[in-house]
């Protein structure tokens, strides 16, 4: 490759991803940091979440394993915006949280790491509201265990 | 350099349904090294989700996610043949992103 | 009375629940199957994908000229007819054995170099782990069909099945102590009987797998050297005829099968 | 010229039969190599091993009661009481390591026994490949005779049945005099979690 066309290529992936870096600068800092559900449910402004029926986990309710717990998430609220995701007893329980934008539909599956029996508690935000949904995941021990 | 990802994005009865994984150790800076070092923190913070080039999720996440994460999204609609991009940004700032049409 | 089982968490260990037996098995299976729907496993594919037509070694080739039983570089169908007598070498091979052949023959590596990280870890996976999860993934869908007609197959075969129920080692164990008997289990692992075709069929289907509890790509020459770990042996040599005669011995008990991994394991 | 290829055809299966314990022992002393504590000595077969992978785990009564006889004097009972600490023996029952190339010779080994039994009630991740010990004391009792018992099969569970997949966790080195008597207390002991 010549050192122009190697320049110009490198200009080319610096501004690629630059623009995607800026747009993803928000990461909840306090939200990620807090200990316990109720200091994260307060920096997500979702004190006094209500209890919904049509806020749907899909989870195991038995996990063979901790770290990796599949859970599928779907909001049928109307105008739901956002869906954040919390593991009761993990020493850092929000692991998540999702923002839909025109296009998308409010629904996530993902991979957490649960640290030991807890309750997975889903909070989703529709037209200034919170609602919310929980669900047991009861974690065991594998195999020889040697 | 980050390792690779892999994408799939599959149109379904009016739903595109995209699946993406991505490498990454996502540390959780309390293990242990077999030499009995602390592993730092190291983790994915921010995934976005573009179609067509308009970003439509927008995600936060900690080390609680799995090592080697693996993420499903639905788009409303969708035809084959629209651009779908996902990238990530970790808390060393590293990045990496990847494209697929749907099909 | 429906029976009951209680489940544990692991750290700490002191507080339990209960669940009644089947909806805990119930559980556990459908665990399972979302794991597997969310697998990472392909992202090794791509690794792979990417080791096999880079060039290495002194002769600065890639292994896409290797011969995995089908011609140089056929890579459809190639596992799922393995393990395999090779001309060449004059004996039967699996994957990763004749990986380890062609990077020596193609690549001019020493085996010894080629041989030496053979098992990796979560953070790097090894050349024998990336490779194995795309050479794999090309024969989906395809029967398992490995070799058992040549006289070198037929005697590997023979001698799988005799190491399966051979006791040894400090603690008296064959690979029946354990996989010896219908419906048993260690702590909460269902424990296949890999000499019968109906326990085999679904194993050797899925190997090699993303195992979730190490977050590691693992190989079926990695399973024999672990299980002999914990039978209290010495290390089997990484392609020895003693592990090809096992994966042997355990794919033909399983043949016919269609190939659908890598799969994902505990 | 056709004779002899049929004679050939049916001289083949022979030359194909299953190869003996010996032949596999052989493979594998080429196949395998030392590492950590596991020495190429374990690659050598005994009597018994020799016996039971011969029979396919059921050896000749005859042949089975004599080993068994020389099995039993190789258990040596410690002085005095053989219940230890039940506390302690629950851990040895969890601990599933121990004489694998990657343990270090030192560090204590356990037992493994959660791996195929049953025992205490709050662990319900157990296996099942050999019978379940919940209330083992409740139902047998606690006497020298029981205690006698449970530390034998233990420490060399060869000597009561031959060919058992329970391994001989005394005489393999193991476990020590005193992991066995805290197990012994962990099936009698009227105080264990397993005979609540």
């Amino acid at each position: 490759m010549n050192p122009l066309r190697r320049t110009l290529l490198a200009a080319a992936a610096a501004i690629v991803l630059k623009p995607l870096a800026a747009l993803a600068a928000t990461w909840n800092k306090d939200g990620f940091g807090a200990k316990t559900t109720a200091d994260a449910l307060k920096t997500l402004g979702a004190t006094q979440p209500l209890p919904s029926k049509d806020l749907l986990i899909e989870a195991p309710e038995i996990a063979e394993n901790g770290a990796v717990v599949p859970i599928e998430i779907t909001s049928n609220v109307p105008g739901t915006t956002s869906i954040a995701v919390l593991i009761d007893k993990n020493p850092f329980p929000l692991v998540g949280k999702f923002d839909f934008m025109e296009g998308a539909l409010p629904f996530v599956k993902l991979n957490a790491k649960v640290g030991e029996t807890s309750e997975v508690r889903v909070v989703a935000e529709a037209r200034g509201k919170h609602y919310v949904a929980t669900q047991e995941i009861k974690v065991t021990i594998g195999g020889c265990g040697g | 350099m980050a390792g690779p990802m892999k994408m799939r994005a599959t149109l379904n009865g009016g739903v595109t349904d995209v699946r993406v994984l991505m490498t990454h150790p996502m540390e959780t800076g309390q293990r242990k090294d077999p030499d009995g070092k602390l592993v730092p923190l190291h983790f994915i913070q921010n995934v976005t989700l573009k179609v067509n080039g308009k970003t439509v999720v927008e995600s936060q996440i900690s080390q609680g996610i799995s090592r080697n994460p693996v993420f499903t999204f639905r788009i409303k609609g969708g035809a084959k043949g629209d651009r779908i991009e996902v990238s990530w940004i970790d808390n060393h700032g590293e990045t990496n992103q990847t494209e697929t049409a749907v099909a | 009375m429906k029976k009951v089982l209680g489940f544990c968490v692991v750290l700490g260990g002191a507080f339990c629940a209960s669940l009644p037996a089947q909806d805990a098995k119930k559980e556990i299976q459908r665990y399972r199957q979302m794991v597997a729907e969310g697998s990472p496993a392909e992202l090794f594919e791509v690794e792979g994908e990417a080791l096999w037509k880079k060039p290495q070694g002194p002769n600065k080739v890639s292994l896409e000229k290797c011969d995995l039983g089908g011609g140089p570089g056929v890579l459809k169908g190639a596992y799922a007819r393995l393990p395999r007598y090779f001309k060449d070498a004059d004996r039967v091979m699996d994957l990763e054995t004749r990986l380890l052949h062609c990077a020596v023959t193609l690549q001019g590596r020493r085996r010894e170099e080629a041989a030496a990280r053979v098992f990796g870890s979560a953070d790097r996976p090894s050349e024998m782990e990336s490779l194995s999860a795309y050479i794999a993934a090309q024969s989906r869908g395809m029967k398992m069909a490995p070799g058992l007609s040549h006289p070198k197959e037929k005697e590997a075969y023979a001698m799988g099945r005799a190491l399966y129920f051979h006791r040894t080692g400090a603690w008296d164990f064959s690979c029946a102590s354990c996989h010896g008997e219908e419906g048993k289990r260690i702590r909460m692992q269902d424990l296949p009987v890999l000499y019968k075709p109906e326990h085999a069929r679904p194993v050797v289907s899925t190997w090699p797998a993303y195992r979730v509890s190490t977050s590691q790509f693992i190989t079926l020459q990695w399973r024999m050297n672990n299980c002999y770990q914990q039978m209290r042996m010495p290390e089997p040599d990484f392609g020895s005829d003693t592990t090809v005669a096992l994966i042997l011995f355990l794919t033909a008990t399983g043949k016919g099968e269609p190939y659908r991994g890598p799969g994902t394991k505990r | 010229m056709k004779r002899i290829f049929l004679v050939a055809v049916l001289v083949a299966p022979s030359a194909l039969a299953d190869p003996t314990p010996q032949d596999v022992q052989k493979l594998m002393q080429r196949d395998f190599h030392a590492r950590g504590q596991a020495g190429m000595d374990r690659v050598v077969q005994d009597g018994l091993q020799r016996l039971c992978t011969e029979s396919r785990d059921n050896p000749p009564a005859g042949a089975a009661k004599a080993i068994e006889a020389d099995q039993m004097k190789t258990i040596v009972l410690p002085e005095g009481s053989l219940m230890g600490d039940w506390k302690r023996g629950e851990s040895i029952a969890q601990n599933g390591r121990g004489l694998q190339w990657t343990d270090k010779p030192g560090d204590a080994a356990g037992g493994s026994c959660y791996n195929c039994h049953q025992l205490s009630p709050q662990e319900a991740s157990f296996g099942t490949l050999g019978p379940s010990l919940r209330q083992f004391g409740k139902l047998r009792g606690n006497g020298p005779e029981i205690q006698r018992y449970v530390y034998g099969k233990i420490y060399n569970a060869k000597a009561y049945n031959l060919c058992s997949q329970m391994p001989r966790l005394g005489l393999s080195g193991t476990l020590s005099a005193e992991q066995i008597k805290d197990l012994v207390a962990l099936l009698l002991d009227a105080d264990s979690p397993v005979n609540q």
